[in-house]
């Protein structure tokens, strides 16, 4: 089964395109470090989006070109990025003022597990060494939705959708939408709704790997991503 | 993105009757007084208004009190040199008023837009204002628990807006504008001056366009302080 | 007695040039409105103060001619001030975390009544009308030294430093020192300590129209105040 | 008045044994190096340190602990590219930690220079970080109630100073350093340039002189990113 997802299973930044698609013109968005710094790249033509990264900065572009950085212009994975016309900088209050304050409307977060009551796993494996949580339990409180990008399962094929987590929170009943390898899972009442699926997998076999049970609604759309 | 809207009626269309509006300014210094007076064509009643003041004379948020709009009012010292339209309803008990420390009303605000539910200020411990707070004791200090304090409106007055929103201020009438920006459902912001996106140094920003919602050019606003000392009245 | 005072006590510009004669160089000062406002007309030559507004300005300088007032620039008094070198502009909650975070040298309010504990009333009489309370609760918290110049009697002659206030409270145990119209006076572990009076009254007479027992230390110095 | 001095080991002179320094920057960005490294020259030993971070490589706050002067660290996030120095002494036990949410960190610091001694935020409730500290449920909702936090000492990097201490910060450089400059009882900045009082626009500065204590310039001071890419290993 798992050999059989490899071969469908979007890849990272299909995933990321994916997710991209859902961010509407105008919108304030912090993207979590590493994956989904990737939604960035994807962002459709016509719609002009607004970075926040933790550090001070909302309005930020793109990665600067090799040997132009400058490193007091850093996100918050410590990149070096470059500023877009109408940015500006701020101290570390003020940023998680708008954090926490309810300001951005998206903000989107890898995950090792996500519970159908939206409780979010992310920055511990509860396995021991250096713990660190950076801005992971800020920014699962205050923006209006919390959006996850994720494997869907494992790199051993355990599920990554359970019914509860079982590493360390991050953050309780905060996840909104799952975007997977193989779905788009909206998080409603406590449940798991299927909006989207690869149609290369069969319900059921989704479900199989599911570590909770995937509720439907009138329909399931087909979850068709370019090559990327 | 552009948040820039081309008239004062405009950007004070959607404030309903029942609305809490905060309004920024210390005394006339960075009141919106030209968001005001379309705020009082506009209409609406019955509105909770926070404001570190109660007005002056018969301008701005004075006349607004005066057309009989203002329900309650949140403050800090509603008493000045000429606060008679608000003295007068007081007295007679047609306006509600809740009296709040000035540094304890900034936190509250800036709370509200921080997304901090309550806090512990050392501000009105063992004082009428303090009753019925929670009090607690830290470090062999007491302190008294104040809530955030959001509204549905922020009405404000800059100096340079662009079209993101971004905003600076002018001298002391910064004050409560950049708190009231953050703290509000929708920030509705007058300036002297909206300039192209990228015009403000972001160095100089002083309130992230996040926290606002649109902004209007007012290119030659009026001090409070001025209209009082020429007598005039609005409407 | 009260009518003996009258001529002896001194008038409020002069108690506000003894309360400037202990303010160190390099202090930063908050003023209250009103009469603490005229103590910066009696700065010592040599010494620079700076002077905090609770609406937003740090290092002001004196009022502008007349007709050259910017009603932007303002003091928390309404009134019209200038800048000196060095000067910062800030918003509300910053000028307060300046008030309550303790990083005030000195706070100077006037009073209706002072206690014996260090309890101040000054904000409201108690007695309806308009309640009012501006920056006076903070500003009571947080300075390094909370100081009060008053009339040592009110106009009916009560005394205004007593064992306890009956007026409402506007902080409790932060009066540090008092400057009056007759003496100095500091507040120490719940009493009164006289430090200086005025040579023309005796120490029986400053007790008859104080409303607290005034504990002495090794000397009483003479309140000397020039004509100003 | 003159906040500043004239050499870096004058900066650093009074801080003893046993302080706790908070130390601005966010990895290398707005990280005061020359303070750092005229620290580990000063000598003083058992320190507690607030930073975001853990350090990097062999320079900064990486260096410091290299040298085993630092007993606790207070931090968000001591992981990064190269924390190995960290890393090595908290898995042998020989250093403490205590990690705190990075906007959690930044709130208390704000709370400790602002007389806020405790505060109620969304942030950690259910988890691990949580665990012994009171929750409050405010509209619903819990949230944690979490402590200010304050130093003895604060080192920050800022752009300009002046000798009022008043200072502004080069991009993303200001993160945590504005809130630190409030939180410590003596804030000691280093600065690209120092200019007279004056030639910082009063509505441009960031950090008020009130906050700093002493301004040291360093001209050209060395980026920690730039350090460790050279292999640069102090002292």
């Amino acid at each position: 089964m798992s050999d059989a997802l490899d071969t469908i299973k979007l890849s990272n930044a299909q995933i990321a395109w994916r997710a991209a698609q859902d961010i509407e013109d105008g919108a304030y968005v912090n993207l979590g470090i590493g994956f989904p710094e990737m939604i960035a790249t994807f962002q459709p033509e016509g719609r002009e989006v607004i970075y926040h990264t933790e550090n001070g900065v909302l309005g930020f572009g793109k990665a600067p070109a090799k040997g132009e950085e400058d490193w007091d212009l850093i996100n918050a994975g410590k990149k070096a990025i470059t500023l877009n016309p109408g940015a500006a900088f701020f101290h570390h209050a003020d940023s998680f003022s708008m954090v926490r304050g309810g300001h951005l409307d998206l903000a989107v977060l890898g995950a090792y597990q996500v519970a159908e009551n939206g409780d979010l796993a992310n920055w511990s494996t509860g396995k021991g060494g250096v713990p660190a949580v950076g801005g992971a339990m800020d920014l699962v409180h205050g923006a209006k939705r919390v959006a996850v990008i994720t494997d869907h399962v494992t790199k051993k094929g355990d599920p990554k959708l359970v019914e509860r987590c079982t590493m360390p929170l991050t953050g309780v009943g905060c996840v909104t939408r799952v975007y997977t390898s193989l779905a788009v899972v909206d998080i409603v009442d406590g449940h798991y709704v299927l909006l989207e699926k690869l149609p290369q997998i069969s319900f059921d076999d989704l479900q199989a790997v599911t570590g909770a049970v995937l509720k439907t609604g009138e329909t399931i759309a087909d979850l068709v991503v370019p090559e990327v | 993105m552009d948040k820039t809207l081309p008239s004062l009626s405009e950007a004070v269309a959607g404030i309903g009757d029942g609305s809490s509006i905060m309004i920024g300014g210390f005394g006339g210094s960075g009141a919106p007084i030209e968001l005001i007076h379309a705020l009082i064509d506009a209409g609406p009643k019955n509105l909770t208004v926070i404001n570190n003041n109660a007005g002056n004379g018969h301008v701005g948020l004075a006349a607004l009190i005066e057309q009989g709009r203002v329900a309650k009012l949140i403050c800090s010292f509603p008493r000045s040199a000429d606060p008679k339209v608000f003295t007068d309803l007081y007295l007679a008990g047609k306006i509600e008023l809740e009296i709040v420390p000035q540094g304890t009303l900034a936190e509250r605000i800036r709370a509200g837009g921080a997304g901090i539910p309550a806090f512990y200020t050392p501000s009105s411990y063992g004082t009428d204002l303090a009753e019925g707070k929670p009090v607690e004791e830290f470090d062999g200090k007491h302190y008294v628990r104040e809530r955030w304090l959001k509204a549905d409106f922020a009405l404000i007055k800059g100096e340079l807006g662009d079209p993101f929103g971004n905003l600076t201020y002018r001298m002391a009438a910064r004050n409560f504008n950049p708190l009231m920006a953050m703290a509000a459902g929708q920030t509705i912001a007058q300036v002297s001056k909206i300039v192209p996106a990228g015009e403000i140094d972001p160095e100089h920003v002083v309130t992230p366009g996040i926290f606002v919602d649109s902004v209007v050019q007012v290119a030659d606003p009026k001090q409070e302080e001025t209209l009082n000392r020429e007598g005039a009245v609005y409407p």
